[in-house]
């Protein structure tokens, strides 16, 4: 059988990317010394671009390779989101930056579109190796380069895992197809279960879920906030799509029906691997001095109670269970991204430079633990709402223990979070607390702007409905 | 038959792997992995992908393993003397030995020509390529932008 | 109508006048606000004559007058409403005790001439007055109540007058507390009446008693057996009296001897009806009433302080009425306790005439003792005098007013029958006569050596303080005739004096003056000699039998407990879990921080150990 | 939208008044807005008070699928505490004209004046819920910011114990709604709905018991009880104020509000536990007031034995005493808000709050001595007074039921005399020891008697005549009384 | 079928002892050696069964791969050039300054 070749139109939102990725790079051959903003508005428009051909572009089509528009749509509109936020706040030289950026977002974009696993590893690849190169790019130290590489090698891993995986699985039906059939018609094998479980460790990897979290943290600590910003919120909402695509199979993904799991047998240890993941990640946390080092474990507790969604979601979950999904990762894009920029900002990395830095920039130290707020799940804030329908959707889909999990945690992040908040505001200013508040530019100020207006969304409860059909209309 | 020649190519691609897991200098292992490269250039030649094989000794056994002698080259020198030792003899008498078994198979099963060689590869061949180029265009691009990152890894580097 | 606004004036006057001294003599002249009060207390005197009139020729129909202001509160089922009550028991009351009011404000004028906060005083006075007036005439239980708290607030402030003395403040303290403990048993009395029967007010309580269960009967009674016993100071609750003497002389005067003390006789009184359900309560207030009588006599009788003196003989004449209500006799103890109050004011304001003339600066020493003063009779003869016609009365001798209203205690006694009862009642008449008449001997007519006070330059005191003084001599001597018309009011027949129980009262006073006689006059120097000779007993008795040592030891106690209680436990086990609670999650953070040590190879070790993990379980579960 | 603006009107008024430029002109503008909000209150619920239509006057917006709808309304019980809290506020804010701080103190009283009129008004558990977690948080600021020396421990202390008990409440309402659901098929957090349905069965008692906890950290019942001295001890006087004055009631109205109505069965099984719980809670506060040697540590353990009048009242289940405990809780704000106030003045002058510090007050400052002796002593329940009315109530409501416990509940009245006296005795009667700092302390100013006035006329009229708050309370009351 | 085992069997192993390169070796090069021996041995899996149901996807995947395989490689090799050049040793010792 040889399947029909894609119509281009199909890849309409990924062109004027692609354009601005070669434009980006032909900046930089003209001007040297102004290239790195060039490069920053070429991107930009181009990201902008494509954003508005999502919506105007390709009606839906569903061909054998690639998906356009519903579901898929949701999530690539979400890549640009971030795409965005970095490329309006990263202040680095040169137009390298912006190019690997484009790249890994027309990665993430062939994820999201994915309907095989050849295409998706393909996506993996391309979202995965320019993140590596960015790590050390935006700033280039011996700290930096230590990161990419363990970075690059855990990342290497994974995808070798994921590539295994995936030979077996053609080895299997003989496809590559992310349909159901094939080796599962015959029931689910054990072949099947461990080609599922590479291609999903890959994914468990991508998001920083516990047995693979360990190089989170340093990648975050060591690399540009901006990267932090992005990775912990693009990246880690690809690999949660991986996860999704892999346990449900692309047919019964599109927007409400969710009819049999390609692999089922993905609720037996999802809930351990969520619970352990937001243990960890809450523990190690509560240790830490080195405040971005603190976000990447905080990242990882907001995983695990995704991750628990996620399990609701799999087990039966219908259109809420995913709006739920959306609504945390939304919560977590305007979050993360306002932590982020206010570390860089303030160009503040330990907790004792925090100290007391509320009697020097009370407006950036109120939006700061507005921020930690939101992170800790303190009601009126979006955080609240995002943390209240995971426990909502936990106690309707029967997973009481998950939810009490949940809301351990949550006592467990308010202890360093409103550490945080605690250190800021009543302690005396500490001699390495930065003098003057921070003075962001046009853009940066843009982004913090929406953050906090985001954060305080957490008064209306419809919220997470209005998404959902926001996002799937 | 050419399942034993296939036998032969991964047992020896295996052992060549295990030896270069436990050679102590870089360069043992880098010429290992050559060795494993090649036997599985072999095998894929003798599952009847012809042009993959070749296209996995050029680009695996030429490109790949060039950068591998420049890195090793550039590493410290303790790790890359030159092979010594008696490992490093039998390595070699293996790395002869092995494809002189396999051609033996083959002609001895030459009566009858490998399965896979008879299906006219060719079509097989020509098949992919076609496909590459229709319904995998798309991928084929994402895998040239993937070696355009790699290309502005490399670019960055000159940059400084 | 002229009821209504004699009523009215009952209320209407004490408040107005408080209001106007505190808004406007207090800033602008402070040394005049004696003034107001004097009028307000006059004017309540008019009106309750005039009712008392009323009553007693039967104009006011049923002898009794009541008039719901309005609903204080409404809660469930319950209804309470606040209102007045005027019958013959509140307004006999009420007639003497807003007589002696007027009077001890006039002394009171005098007496805190010199006083700096002298409005202060005023107000305080004043309020005191109201507080008594509102509880003789309130018609609930819960009014009175309210009013009764207001009469302990009142004799908290008063005592802690001079609150630059450690004694008059721990005075104070313990009075209001004590008082407190006795006003927690009345509380749970009407409690228990609410829960019963949904309302406190008089006349529907006593209706409706035979709804009440008879162990809820018996405990209301013995409740409120047990408030009316703190707050007239009978035997357990007695300790605050003595010390109360702190205060000002007309404060112990007025409240510690003729109004306030005897609010708890006139609540056992208006709970006549609910006492006669319960005969064993009746009988252990007889018993309590005769014990307290004894034991004070039995102090009084060794004290040196002249105010202390008096304080234990209004003990010991309260155990008397107590006795009268526990005997049945109404009419007895309230006779009595309308006469006492005349002659015990009197009593006090001479001492106090005494304590003023022997000492120029007042707040300095409050206190005469007996060694200070002797002979005082040449200097201060009004006083004397004076102190003598109180003292006969205490005793009573004939003609005098404690004459008919001993008797006619001693008519209830001699009535049940109880030849024990009644040898003891005439024995406590006997100690009554024995210490007045010691505490007269030694004070004013006996000079002895042991007496070195600073008589010489005694004076007699001013004008305001010698007319109420006489004033009341006069009372003193009257009030027997105001036997027929009280008992008219009371609805009581009136009581015919037999002959023998009246031989019997004249005789053991008598023994009782020649006793002390004997004591003091005939051998001077013999109350030092006995003093000296039995400092064991003199102990004991100065310590009422160790009762006074027993409570301070309780307070002690639970304060000791509420140390314990409040110190370092409460802050540090609590702070210590917390502690602990935190520490353990820090801790473990600190293990797991072990595996994360930023090798790469352990990174990519425990990967790969996950994803075999992983692979096995979902392998092996199917 | 009449409702709408009682926590509305706060809350905007923060954000402006912590953005103003000068520190005058947001602590006139903080003044002038709570002013308005207890005008605004007063004019809008007053007819209401008298007429019947109490519960007529409320507001509710659609139900969104989760069943959460914007729904609020105002009844007996919730309508005194909304004036309680405006009317603190107001005088929280006029207390601290003095002190130097910046606007964000007055937003935050601003910010927590709006959440607890929000928690009062709401009838939708999640609203109740989501004001109920934003009133702590300017509180935590108040506390930690401007505090006395302590004040950082405090904070976190407030803020640990405070949260322990959200979460446990967060999930007991999810878990309330979602058996709801299961009984009933229909997703509501409406609390009038939810009373429909009995909730039955073993889960109703965990669902119990974690609503419970919630209430009783914020009440706080005695075992739960260790933030309270000390947040109140390092909060700044008006923070105090406002902390034993109405955020206190939180719990208690979430018992009146969710759990008697919700669980009637239960809370009667619950009486003599939770009853019990409230003795303990007034015989603790009595003795601890006793033995401590700080004025305001002892004020705030007195709030501690107040409430547990309320908790006895409450749980005797009675009319009476339901009436009484609800009374209890206005009288409470009144009388230890005055406290604080005053402690508070003390301090502001002389920057010492020991009992041994001061000494012969009364002559130097007779007014301020006459204003705390009259407060005090509605603190201690003088009869008369408005202490006396609630505790009498709530004491005779317990006494319909169980004797003993309304006996040991009257010990507590004993007790009241004996930390109340010699408190006032040591600072206003006792001569000055060797370090006071009595001589410095001049006598309430102008203000700071408009403030003290306000206070003694309410608890005069309370005490003497509090008929048309009982009768304001009558309709809420029956419903809950089971007996 | 016992050439479907003899694939299996010799790509499990490969895939195996390409993670133990990575588990074991502390030379950063040597780590890299391991990863392209887990990409060949999918890729040997892959061609093996392409080729012997003649289904060309196969094929052309495994081409894509190789690319894949081989940008990966470079990215990773230019990592290491730069860790060289900095601390003139890629060992995974040298680079454990991030951690807690």
């Amino acid at each position: 059988m040889t399947p029909e070749s894609i119509p281009l139109s199909l890849f309409a939102p990924q062109l004027p990317i692609a354009g601005a990725l070669a434009g980006a790079l032909l900046a930089g051959m003209f001007s040297k010394h102004r290239s790195g903003t060039l490069a920053r508005i070429i991107g930009a428009a181009g990201v902008l671009a494509g954003s508005a051909l999502l919506f105007w572009g390709p009606p839906y089509a569903d061909t054998w390779l690639v998906r356009a528009g519903g579901i898929a749509r949701a999530w690539q509109l979400f890549f640009h989101l971030a795409a965005l936020a970095f490329l309006a706040s990263h202040r680095a030289q040169g137009e390298q930056p912006v190019a690997l950026l484009l790249a890994a977002l027309l990665g993430m974009d062939l994820i999201a579109a994915a309907n095989d696993l050849l295409a998706l590893y393909l996506g993996l690849e391309l979202m995965s190796l320019p993140t590596y190169l960015l790590v050390y790019g935006l700033k280039p130290q011996k700290r930096s380069l230590e990161a990419a590489v363990k970075y690059f090698f855990a990342g290497g891993a994974a995808s070798g895992m994921f590539l295994f995986g995936l030979s077996i699985w053609y080895a299997g039906t003989g496809t590559t197809a992310l349909a159901p059939g094939g080796m599962l018609d015959r029931g689910p094998s054990s072949a099947a279960s461990l080609a599922f479980v590479l291609m999903g460790s890959a994914a468990l990897f991508k998001v920083g879920a516990f047995p693979f979290h360990f190089w989170l943290p340093d990648v975050y600590e060591a690399s540009e906030p901006e990267l932090g910003a992005f990775m912990s919120t693009a990246v880690k909402a690809a690999g949660f799509l991986m996860l999704m695509l892999l346990s449900i199979g692309h047919s019964s993904f599109d927007p409400i029906g969710n009819s049999g799991a390609l692999f089922p047998n993905l609720g037996a240890w999802l809930p351990v691997v969520s619970v352990a993941t937001m243990t960890v990640g809450n523990l190690l946390a509560l240790r830490q001095t080195n405040l971005r080092r603190l976000l990447g474990y905080s990242s990882i507790a907001h995983v695990g109670t995704l991750l628990s969604a996620v399990w609701v979601w799999q087990a039966g979950g219908h259109g809420e269970e995913l709006a739920t999904i959306w609504f945390y990762l939304g919560a977590t894009l305007f979050m993360n991204t306002g932590a982020f920029l206010f570390l860089k900002l303030a160009g503040i990395s330990q907790v004792s430079e925090l100290r007391g830095y509320g009697s020097r920039a009370p407006w950036a130290a109120a939006f700061f633990a507005l921020m930690l707020l939101s992170l800790g799940g303190i009601p009126p804030t979006s955080g609240f709402l995002a943390k209240f329908y995971v426990v909502w959707d936990l106690l309707k889909g029967g997973g009481i223990g998950l939810a009490a999990a949940v809301a351990f945690n949550s006592l467990l992040g308010l202890g360093y979070y409103l550490n945080l908040i605690r250190v800021m505001a009543l302690e005396e200013p500490g001699q390495r607390t930065p003098a003057e508040p921070p003075r962001p530019d046009a853009g940066t100020a843009l982004v913090l702007l929406c953050c906090a207006a985001a954060a305080t969304v957490g008064f209306l409860p419809e919220a997470r409905e209005w998404l959902f059909t926001l996002m799937t209309l | 038959m050419a399942a034993t020649a296939l036998a032969i190519c991964g047992g020896c691609a295996v052992l060549f792997a295990a030896f270069a897991l436990f050679q102590r200098t870089l360069y043992g292992s880098a010429l290992c992995l050559l060795a494993v490269l090649l036997q599985v250039g072999a095998a894929y030649f003798l599952i009847g992908a012809p042009l993959l094989g070749l296209i996995q000794v050029l680009v695996y056994a030429g490109a790949v393993m060039v950068l591998l002698v420049v890195a090793v080259m550039s590493s410290p020198p303790q790790l890359n003397e030159p092979w010594a030792g008696g490992t490093a003899k039998w390595l070699a008498w293996l790395a002869v030995l092995a494809p002189a078994a396999e051609l033996l198979s083959l002609l001895r099963a030459a009566s009858g020509a490998p399965a896979a060689l008879q299906r006219a590869p060719a079509a097989l061949e020509r098949q992919m390529a076609f496909l590459l180029f229709g319904p995998y265009a798309p991928l084929t691009e994402i895998a040239g932008l993937l070696v355009l990152v790699a290309a502005l890894s490399i670019l960055r580097e000159s940059h400084e | 109508m002229m009821n209504a606004c004699a009523v009215g004036t009952l209320f209407f006057a004490p408040v107005s006048a408080l209001l106007l001294g505190f808004f406007v003599f207090r800033p602008y002249w402070p040394r005049k606000t004696h003034w107001p009060m004097l009028a307000s207390c006059a004017a309540v005197t008019v009106a309750s004559i005039h009712l008392a009139v009323q009553i007693h020729d039967g104009r006011i129909a049923g002898g009794s007058w009541e008039l719901t202001a309005y609903r204080w509160a409404c809660a469930g089922s319950w209804r309470v409403d606040f209102g007045v009550l005027v019958d013959g028991l509140s307004i006999s009351v009420l007639g003497m005790v807003s007589l002696v009011s007027t009077l001890i404000h006039v002394y009171a004028a005098g007496y805190m001439a010199e006083d700096p906060s002298f409005c202060r005083f005023f107000l305080y006075f004043h309020f005191f007055f109201l507080s008594m007036v509102g509880l003789l005439v309130s018609n609930n239980y819960l009014q009175m109540y309210v009013f009764w708290e207001g009469v302990g607030l009142a004799s908290y402030l008063l005592i802690g007058f001079w609150y630059e003395k450690e004694a008059a403040r721990a005075a104070a303290w313990k009075a209001f507390l004590t008082n407190r403990i006795g006003d927690v048993a009345f509380m749970l009395a009407v409690f228990l009446l609410l829960r019963g029967l949904g309302t406190a007010r008089f006349s529907e309580v006593f209706q409706r008693l035979p709804e009440l269960s008879s162990s809820t009967l018996t405990a209301a009674a013995f409740l409120l057996f047990c408030g009316a016993a703190a707050k007239s100071a009978q035997f357990p609750l007695h300790v605050w009296l003595p010390d109360a003497m702190e205060g000002p002389t007309p404060v112990s005067a007025l409240m510690h001897a003729a109004t306030m003390v005897t609010a708890g006789v006139f609540l056992l009184a208006r709970s006549m009806p609910i006492l006669e359900e319960v005969p064993g309560v009746l009988a252990a207030a007889a018993l309590i009433g005769l014990l307290t009588s004894l034991g004070a006599a039995a102090i009084g009788a060794m004290k040196r302080d002249l105010k202390r003196v008096l304080a234990y003989s209004t003990i010991s004449q309260l155990g008397l009425m107590v006795l009268a209500i526990g005997t049945g006799n109404l009419f007895g103890a309230v006779f009595q306790l309308i006469t006492h109050g005349f002659f015990k004011a009197l009593l006090f304001l001479c001492a106090g005439s005494v304590i003023y003339s022997m000492h120029d600066s007042l707040s300095g020493a409050t206190t005469v003792t007996v060694d200070d003063a002797g002979g005082l009779s040449k200097q201060l003869p009004v006083t004397s005098g004076a102190f003598l016609i109180a003292a006969l009365a205490l005793s009573g001798i004939p003609p005098l007013a404690g004459f008919f209203s001993k008797d006619a205690i001693l008519e209830g006694v001699f009535a049940t029958g109880s030849k024990a009862l009644s040898v003891l009642a005439l024995l406590a008449a006997a100690g009554s006569s024995f210490y007045i008449f010691r505490l007269l001997f030694l004070t004013f007519l006996g000079d002895r050596p042991e007496q070195r006070g600073p008589r010489a330059h005694a004076h007699e005191p001013g004008f305001r303080m010698k007319v109420p003084v006489l004033a009341l001599a006069v009372f003193s001597a009257a009030a027997g005739s105001l036997g027929e018309p009280i008992a008219k009011v009371l609805g009581k027949e009136a009581p015919h004096l037999s002959l023998v129980v009246s031989a019997a009262g004249f005789a053991f006073a008598g023994l009782g003056i020649l006793a002390a006689y004997w004591a003091t006059m005939l051998r001077p120097g013999f109350d030092w000699a006995w003093r000296r000779a039995q400092p064991e007993l003199e102990r004991i008795l100065d310590d009422d039998f160790g009762w006074q040592s027993f409570t301070a030891a309780l307070a002690r106690g639970v304060l000791g407990f509420a140390k314990l209680l409040a110190g370092p436990w409460e802050r540090k086990t609590w702070d210590a879990f917390t502690e602990a609670l935190a520490d353990t999650f820090v801790g473990l953070g600190e293990g797991l921080s072990f595996f994360s040590r930023g090798a790469l190879n352990d990174y990519l070790w425990w990967m790969i150990l996950g994803a075999a993990a992983l692979a096995s379980t979902v392998v092996l579960c199917f | 939208m009449l409702l709408t603006w009682l926590w509305l009107a706060p809350a905007a008024a923060m954000l402006v008044v912590w953005a103003l430029p000068s520190r005058r002109l947001s602590r006139a503008a903080a003044l002038a807005v709570s002013a308005g909000v207890l005008a605004y209150s007063l004019w809008l619920l007053a007819p209401y008070a008298a007429g019947e239509g109490l519960l007529r006057l409320e507001e509710s917006g659609r139900a969104g699928p989760l069943g959460i709808r914007y729904h609020l309304a105002v009844d007996g019980i919730a309508l005194p505490l909304c004036w309680l809290t405006a009317l603190l506020s107001a005088l929280s804010i006029a207390a601290s004209w003095k002190a130097d701080v910046p606007n964000a103190f007055w937003a935050s009283f601003l910010g927590l004046e709006s959440a607890l009129m929000g928690v009062f008004l709401s009838r939708d558990l999640f609203y109740f819920f989501i004001f109920w977690d934003m009133a702590l948080v300017p509180m935590f600021f108040i506390i930690g910011l401007w505090g006395s020396e302590g004040r950082r421990k405090a904070a976190l202390k407030f803020a640990l114990y405070t949260f322990l008990g959200s979460l446990s409440l967060l999930i007991g309402l999810a878990a309330l709604a979602t058996f709801h659901h299961g009984a009933t098929g229909v997703w509501t957090w409406d609390m009038g709905e939810l009373t429909r349905t009995p909730v039955m069965g073993r889960a109703a008692i965990w669902i119990y018991a974690a609503l419970a906890l919630g209430f009783a950290v914020k009440i706080p019942v005695f075992p739960l009880h260790n933030w309270l001295p000390d947040a109140h001890t390092e909060a700044p006087a008006a923070g105090s104020v406002m902390l034993a004055g109405s955020m206190l009631k939180m719990g208690l109205f979430g018992f009146l509000r969710i759990l008697l109505p919700v669980f009637p069965e239960l809370s009667a099984a619950a009486l003599p536990f939770l009853g019990g719980l409230g003795v303990v809670n007034i015989l603790y506060g009595a003795f601890c007031a006793m033995a401590q040697s700080d004025l305001k540590r002892l004020v705030a353990f007195t709030s501690v034995s107040h409430l547990g009048f309320c908790l006895v009242g409450i749980f005797s289940l009675t009319a009476a005493g339901i009436a009484g405990g609800s009374l209890q809780m206005l009288n409470h704000g009144l009388s230890t808000g005055g406290l604080f106030l005053l402690v508070g003045m003390l301090y502001e002058r002389a920057h010492r709050r020991g009992l041994s510090d001061f000494g012969a007050l009364a002559s130097r400052t007779p007014v301020f001595a006459f204003f705390f002796c009259f407060i005090l002593l509605s603190s201690i329940g003088l009869p008369g007074l408005n202490g006396f009315v609630g505790e009498m109530l709530s004491l005779a409501g317990m006494a319909q039921v169980s004797r003993l416990l309304a006996a040991l509940g009257l010990l507590g009245a004993v007790l009241a005399a004996a930390w109340g006296l010699p408190a006032f005795q040591a600072v206003f009667w006792a001569p000055p020891g060797t370090d006071s700092v009595s001589d410095k302390i001049a006598d309430l100013d102008l203000r700071e008697r408009a403030i003290l006035w306000v206070l003694l006329v309410l608890i005069l009229w309370i005490g003497l005549y509090p008929r048309p708050l009982l009768e304001l309370m009558e309709p809420a009351v029956s419903a809950l009384a089971q007996r | 079928m016992n050439s479907s085992l003899l694939v299996w069997g010799a790509s499990g192993s490969l895939f195996i002892l390409g993670a133990a390169f990575l588990v074991l070796r502390r030379q950063l090069i040597a780590m890299i050696i391991g990863l392209e021996l887990m990409i060949n041995a999918a890729n040997l899996n892959i061609v093996a069964y392409a080729a012997r149901r003649g289904d060309a996807a196969g094929l052309a995947a495994a081409m894509l791969v190789i690319a894949a395989a081989a940008a990966e490689a470079v990215v990773g090799l230019s990592l290491i050039l730069n860790l060289l050049r900095e601390e003139g040793a890629a060992e995974s010792d040298r680079i454990r300054e991030l951690s807690g």
